[in-house]
């Protein structure tokens, strides 16, 4: 019902340029990012949820599951540590609001902060490495697995391998011709075919908002066939 | 037991090559120039060399460390250019929590370097989630009443005459992820604002369409593309430098794809 | 060079190398460093949301709604949005709070309908208009396009014919309410080249990227690995190579002897 | 100077009649200025006709579009004033001058269409009168003037005229948007609705669930397991739905040829969702013996710790067919690769774009995007679905007719089709 008021109230609005639908749209949009805050809470807090329930069932490997917490423990007081120094400062003027009014942004955050480091040092080395050690595994699925098995794969594996030396300054030493058609393949052929899977993924999600509108599409709600 | 060694022993083979192309070409150095610039790199370049001074820019920096090979180094060259043009730059981000130290990270670099000021060159704002962008063609200072240190955006000289989105002269969007199509969907539409895509390598081609049509009017794709961009500048970085491994490892991947399939060619033809 | 600063990139080299660790084989060392992430990007993200989200933009505007309607002065003064319509947001938001309480928690689904609700009307116009009639467009022009000489015109005509037969041979790739013979098996079938070129494309791309970023790690290796930072990346290596070794020794020799699976 | 400002009204070949009278009407001009005293000797501007204020339509107000017939005397080097005030008498304040050669009704066609009359007008759209307030106020009159200089001379206004600003409710040059959005909604509704009533709808055959069959066969030859993922996603994605469809099809030829099933899950609801849908496969092959609950079993939900299990098994008990449905991550690679490695027969289905290449070069069947979704679809005959997949082809044929036809029509100088799907 909410679904429904709201998605056909939003699809007229895109119609209507009047000052108050205009105004609507833009206290809507502010409300959904408070909640989207909200949800970044209760996405965190299920988390913590799983975590927790296999350390108490003792599931195997749950002392990883420890380490977890001692990553959320170590970040957490990251930031809410400098906020509890604001809160007990007595040079803190304005204590309105249980004295933390001063504080707005993330505490610690700022270049050289307790949270800054913890994210400097130990989050991006990490996230950044999982990434890349796809590099490697891309080297030994190259020599094992990437197959010429039929015309269409040959295709593929030949225009990647053009990319290839087209994206480094090789290719233009090699053959002048080859950043052109580089240039070519993804001016043509490539937008001539993202432009029609565009069109189907466009045709896909208008179908799926339209059934979340009209409440037959309710997997979204979380559960399935629970 | 055996067969599972003898599977891994070949992966480690291959791994240590690709570690060694990785590393060598680093202590190596050799030359290795473009000898041309992609016109889809170059549009971005031109644009901003044709905007007048003091024109505000928004630079959506929509990545994490994740992607911080490939687009850090964009950025950096695309905020010295910005900068060098003496631009209002404008950071914010849609993307997500992790962007914003990376970003504050790289404007102030490269402001620090410049002597640019807080507030009046540039400014950095906070990750809100949900539909900013729409927020912000309406009504800019309701999007972002205050900036990342929580000063109020309004009196800032950095936004003098800015009123929404439409007051931007153009949007350049560092993106690992959807965000584009945010920008192209709902900022292009609703403010018409002139945008330029800086992205990943596994983006890159699918935003061809968008060239096309011009609701793209340049594309900075991966580091190849990012190099690129720093030879335009003028300020070789850490793309430029990694173009040798790049080199080495593209021919070393091509290579094995080779072999690969003339062992796959051979077998096959001796089964038959 | 601060001792935080050389301390951090140790943590940093030591954390990178755990993870790389995973290309030996899946180890303790690797499962310690992802649940090690999985705990900071939570806690992190915590904090922000609270801190930069709820806290500025729900809580205090409300907070200072109350104060102002008790008549108290209240600096600065209140801004526009600070008004009691974030009584709406506040609703919503509990609603989603609701998720941890298992009797009452279908209550969330009211919030999700929202959101989802409002995510998807919104959506449908703009979509329309960005994705399907902005892309219809180019494709509806004329394609015989007049370049200033006759190479030009003939390059720009073809490849603007070439984009149309394509973008029509992919779409009749996925339309599956005809059978693939004939005329339109032979043009479906152009529609697989195409998408095979595409692919290809996004193929080497996302080669490049991968190495790309592998490419940025080992760069930062190696500066760590400098005097400067005592060595770091190296006497690390030698640790984890040393631990991966030593769980090997512990899992061969806790093994029995028979096992029926080796 | 006028011999070039002429040069525009000779364009009108058929407005000859119009030219005289303007000609004429020019010379009259030239007379009675020359009889006033300090009027310069320089032949005079005309001023436009149908000089109108009106509401901008399809905006949100506060703003008020002022329109003007082309002059004969526009030119390089001639400009327009406008003057508004908020009272009729004034006093009048200059709000803009603009080139005389620019500023057409036609460079605004998100307000007044594409017609090509719109060449032979002036527009300018005012949302501020200088020294006022920041932007016009909606319902409050303002009075605009316009006049008409080369430098030399101006010509003052003749008329004032008036117009208030309103918010519009609705935007005409979406027009287009709106229609479309209604006819697919329709079909959309009516293809599900016609589903629920006859689930036979008629769907292309999928080459890849023929693959899917050979598969089979070929690992029962051999004799050994096959293995089938449904991917990353949890029960409430699309795509792990249409992997659990096919799921129940593999499953029941599984059952019989008598050969053996594994499904290692990345989530504990799919893992029941695809125990069950494996124990029924069974039931239905009339084999509900040979079925093995073990078989369906739960690994973690942890992404690279999943790929080394499941790696782990294939190297172990070497599959003979590998089947990859649902959405995918990085771990696509890890996975296609270790089972192309250990040869066994590979078919994938992912809408997963980027993991697609990486199927298509490592798997000998690969079902692209929406196939499986239309796979899924056919062998469930689920009608929501199903109505769907219907719904999209009958938009995705009207999409390809339009394309084509209007890419010829437009090449031949006809471009009522593309002008249909502009968008402002």
């Amino acid at each position: 019902m909410i679904a429904f008021v709201m998605g056909i109230l939003f699809i007229i609005q895109f119609f209507v340029p009047h000052q108050w639908s205009q105004d609507m749209l833009t206290w809507v949009t502010k409300w959904l990012s408070i909640i989207g805050g909200v949800t970044l809470l209760v996405g965190a807090g299920s988390l913590i949820h799983i975590h927790y329930a296999k350390i108490k069932r003792r599931v195997a490997g749950w002392g990883y599951s420890g380490v977890m917490f001692f990553g959320l423990i170590l970040s957490l007081s990251a930031g809410i540590t400098p906020a509890l120094i604001i809160l007990f400062a007595p040079a803190q003027g304005n204590q309105s609001f249980l004295g933390i009014e001063g504080i707005n942004t993330v505490p610690g955050v700022e270049p050289g902060g307790p949270l800054d480091w913890v994210f400097m040092k130990m989050f991006n080395p990490m996230s950044a490495t999982m990434f890349s050690i796809l590099g490697f595994f891309m080297a030994s699925a190259a020599f094992r697995a990437f197959r010429a098995r039929s015309l269409e794969a040959t295709l593929l594996l030949v225009a990647a391998v053009l990319i290839m030396l087209g994206q480094t300054p090789l290719g233009g030493m090699l053959w002048s011709g080859i950043p052109d058609i580089m240039a070519w393949l993804l001016a043509v052929p490539n937008t001539a075919a993202k432009r029609a899977i565009i069109f189907g993924v466009v045709l896909g999600s208008i179908a799926t908002s339209l059934r979340i509108i009209f409440g037959i599409e309710r997997s979204y709600l979380g559960g399935g066939k629970e | 037991m055996r067969d599972e060694f003898r599977y891994n022993l070949t992966r480690w083979i291959i791994f240590i090559l690709v570690a060694l192309a990785l590393s060598i070409p680093q202590f190596i150095k050799f030359g290795l120039p473009w000898s041309t610039t992609a016109r889809v790199v170059h549009n971005i370049y031109d644009k901003i060399e044709s905007l007048p001074e003091g024109s505000p820019v928004i630079i959506s920096s929509s990545f994490d460390p994740a992607s911080a090979g490939e687009l850090k180094p964009m950025e950096l060259a695309f905020v010295r250019q910005c900068f060098r043009k003496n631009l209002r730059v404008i950071g914010l981000t849609i993307w997500g929590v992790p962007a914003v130290p990376m970003m504050t990270d790289i404007i102030n670099q490269v402001a620090k370097e410049m002597g640019k000021q807080y507030g009046v060159d540039y400014v950095i704002l906070p990750f809100k989630p949900g539909p900013v962008y729409l927020t912000m063609c309406q009504d800019f200072y309701l999007a972002y009443p205050s900036d990342h240190k929580d000063e109020p955006t309004k009196p800032m000289p950095v936004f003098k005459g800015i009123r929404t989105l439409k007051d931007i002269k153009f949007l350049m969007d560092f993106a690992a992820g959807v965000t584009i199509d945010y920008w192209i969907t709902y900022g292009r539409e609703k403010a018409k604002i002139d945008l330029g895509l800086g992205c990943t390598a596994v983006m890159a081609t699918d935003y061809y369409p968008y060239l096309q049509s011009k609701q793209l009017l340049g594309l900075i794709g991966g580091l190849g593309a990012a190099s690129q961009y720093e030879a335009l500048v003028q300020k070789p970085g850490t793309a430029t430098e990694g173009m040798r491994p790049q080199t080495v490892v593209h021919l070393l991947i091509i290579a094995l794809i080779m072999v690969g399939n003339l062992i796959f060619i051979v077998t096959k033809s001796k089964r038959r | 060079m601060p001792a935080i600063e050389i301390i951090g990139v140790w943590i940093a080299a030591g954390l990178t190398l755990m993870m790389y660790s995973f290309l030996y084989k899946d180890n303790p060392l690797f499962k310690f460093g992802e649940h090690l992430y999985v705990g900071i990007t939570v806690g992190y993200a915590l904090c922000y949301a609270w801190f930069s989200i709820v806290w500025p933009d729900l809580v205090k505007p409300l907070y200072r709604v109350i104060v102002a309607t008790t008549g108290k002065s209240i600096e600065p003064p209140l801004e526009r949005y600070e008004t009691w319509w974030l009584v709406i947001p506040l609703f919503f938001s509990i609603l989603m709070l609701t998720r941890f309480l298992p009797r009452i928690s279908w209550l969330s689904r009211w919030s999700f309908a929202f959101i989802m609700g409002t995510g998807s009307g919104m959506s449908i116009p703009y979509v329309v208009s960005a994705s399907l009639f902005k892309q219809m467009e180019p494709t509806l022009r004329p394609f015989i396009i007049k370049g200033t000489t006759t190479t030009t015109t003939l390059v720009d005509t073809t490849s603007a014919l070439l984009i149309l037969i394509g973008v029509i041979a992919v779409l009749l790739y996925f339309f599956f309410s005809l059978e693939h013979k004939g005329v339109i098996g032979g043009v479906a079938r152009l529609g697989i080249f195409y998408m095979m070129v595409a692919f290809g494309a996004a193929f080497g791309y996302t080669i490049m990227a991968r190495e790309s970023l592998a490419i940025a790690r080992v760069q930062e290796l190696i500066k760590w690995s400098s005097r400067e930072y005592y060595y770091a990346t190296i006497i690390l290596l030698v640790l984890v190579a040393g631990l991966l070794a030593l769980f090997e020794v512990i899992r061969i020799s806790s093994r029995p002897p028979t096992s029926p699976k080796s | 100077m006028p011999s070039r400002c002429i040069g525009r009204g000779e364009k009108d070949k058929g407005a000859n009649e119009l030219h005289k009278t303007l000609l004429l009407f020019i010379i009259t001009l030239i007379f009675l200025l020359s009889t006033l005293p300090l009027v310069a000797q320089e032949p005079s501007l005309i001023l436009p006709e149908e000089f109108t204020a009106f509401d901008t339509p399809n905006d949100a107000g506060k703003s008020i579009s002022l329109v003007w017939k082309v002059s004969s005397s526009d030119c390089e080097g001639v400009e327009y004033i406008i003057s508004g005030s908020t009272n009729p008498d004034g006093p009048w304040q200059e709000i803009v001058r603009l080139d005389a050669t620019k500023w057409f009704k036609s460079d605004a066609p998100q307000y007044f269409g594409l017609g090509t009359k719109h060449k032979e007008y002036h527009f300018y759209e005012v949302t501020n009168i200088p020294g006022r307030a920041e932007t016009l106020t909606n319902g409050t009159p303002y009075y605009f003037q316009l006049a008409m200089t080369n430098g030399a001379i101006t010509a003052p206004s003749p008329t004032t005229i008036s117009a208030r600003s309103r918010g519009n409710w609705f935007d005409s040059s979406k027009t287009n948007i709106l229609i479309f959005v209604i006819i697919f909604s329709a079909l959309i509704m009516f293809f599900i609705a016609a589903a629920r009533r006859n689930p036979h709808l008629f769907i292309r055959r999928i080459p890849g669930l023929d693959a899917v069959e050979e598969a089979i066969g070929r690992a029962t030859e051999m004799g050994k397991p096959i293995l089938y993922l449904t991917g990353l996603y949890d029960m409430s994605y699309v795509p792990t739905i249409a992997a659990t469809c096919i799921l129940g099809r593999v499953a029941r030829k599984v059952a019989n040829y008598d050969s053996q099933i594994k499904v290692p899950s990345y989530d504990p609801i799919v893992m029941t969702v695809c125990q069950e849908i494996v124990r029924e496969a069974y039931l239905e092959a009339g084999r509900p013996d040979a079925f093995k609950e073990d078989n369906i079993f739960f690994v973690t939900t942890d992404q690279f710790a999943y790929v080394a299990a499941v790696d782990g098994i294939m190297l172990r008990e070497r599959p003979a067919a590998n089947f990859y449905m649902g959405y995918y991550f990085a771990e696509s690679l890890l996975l296609a690769e270790t089972g192309a490695s250990v040869g066994a027969i590979q078919i994938a289905g992912t809408d997963s774009v980027t993991q697609l290449p990486f199927f298509i070069v490592t798997c000998d069947y690969t079902l692209m995007g929406e196939e499986l979704y239309a796979a899924s679809a056919y062998l469930s005959r689920e009608p929501l679905q199903l109505g769907s997949l219907k719904g999209q082809d009958v938009s995705k044929a009207f999409i390809l007719i339009v394309l084509l036809i209007g890419a010829i029509l437009s090449t031949s100088g006809i471009y009522f089709i593309l002008n249909l799907f502009k968008t402002f």
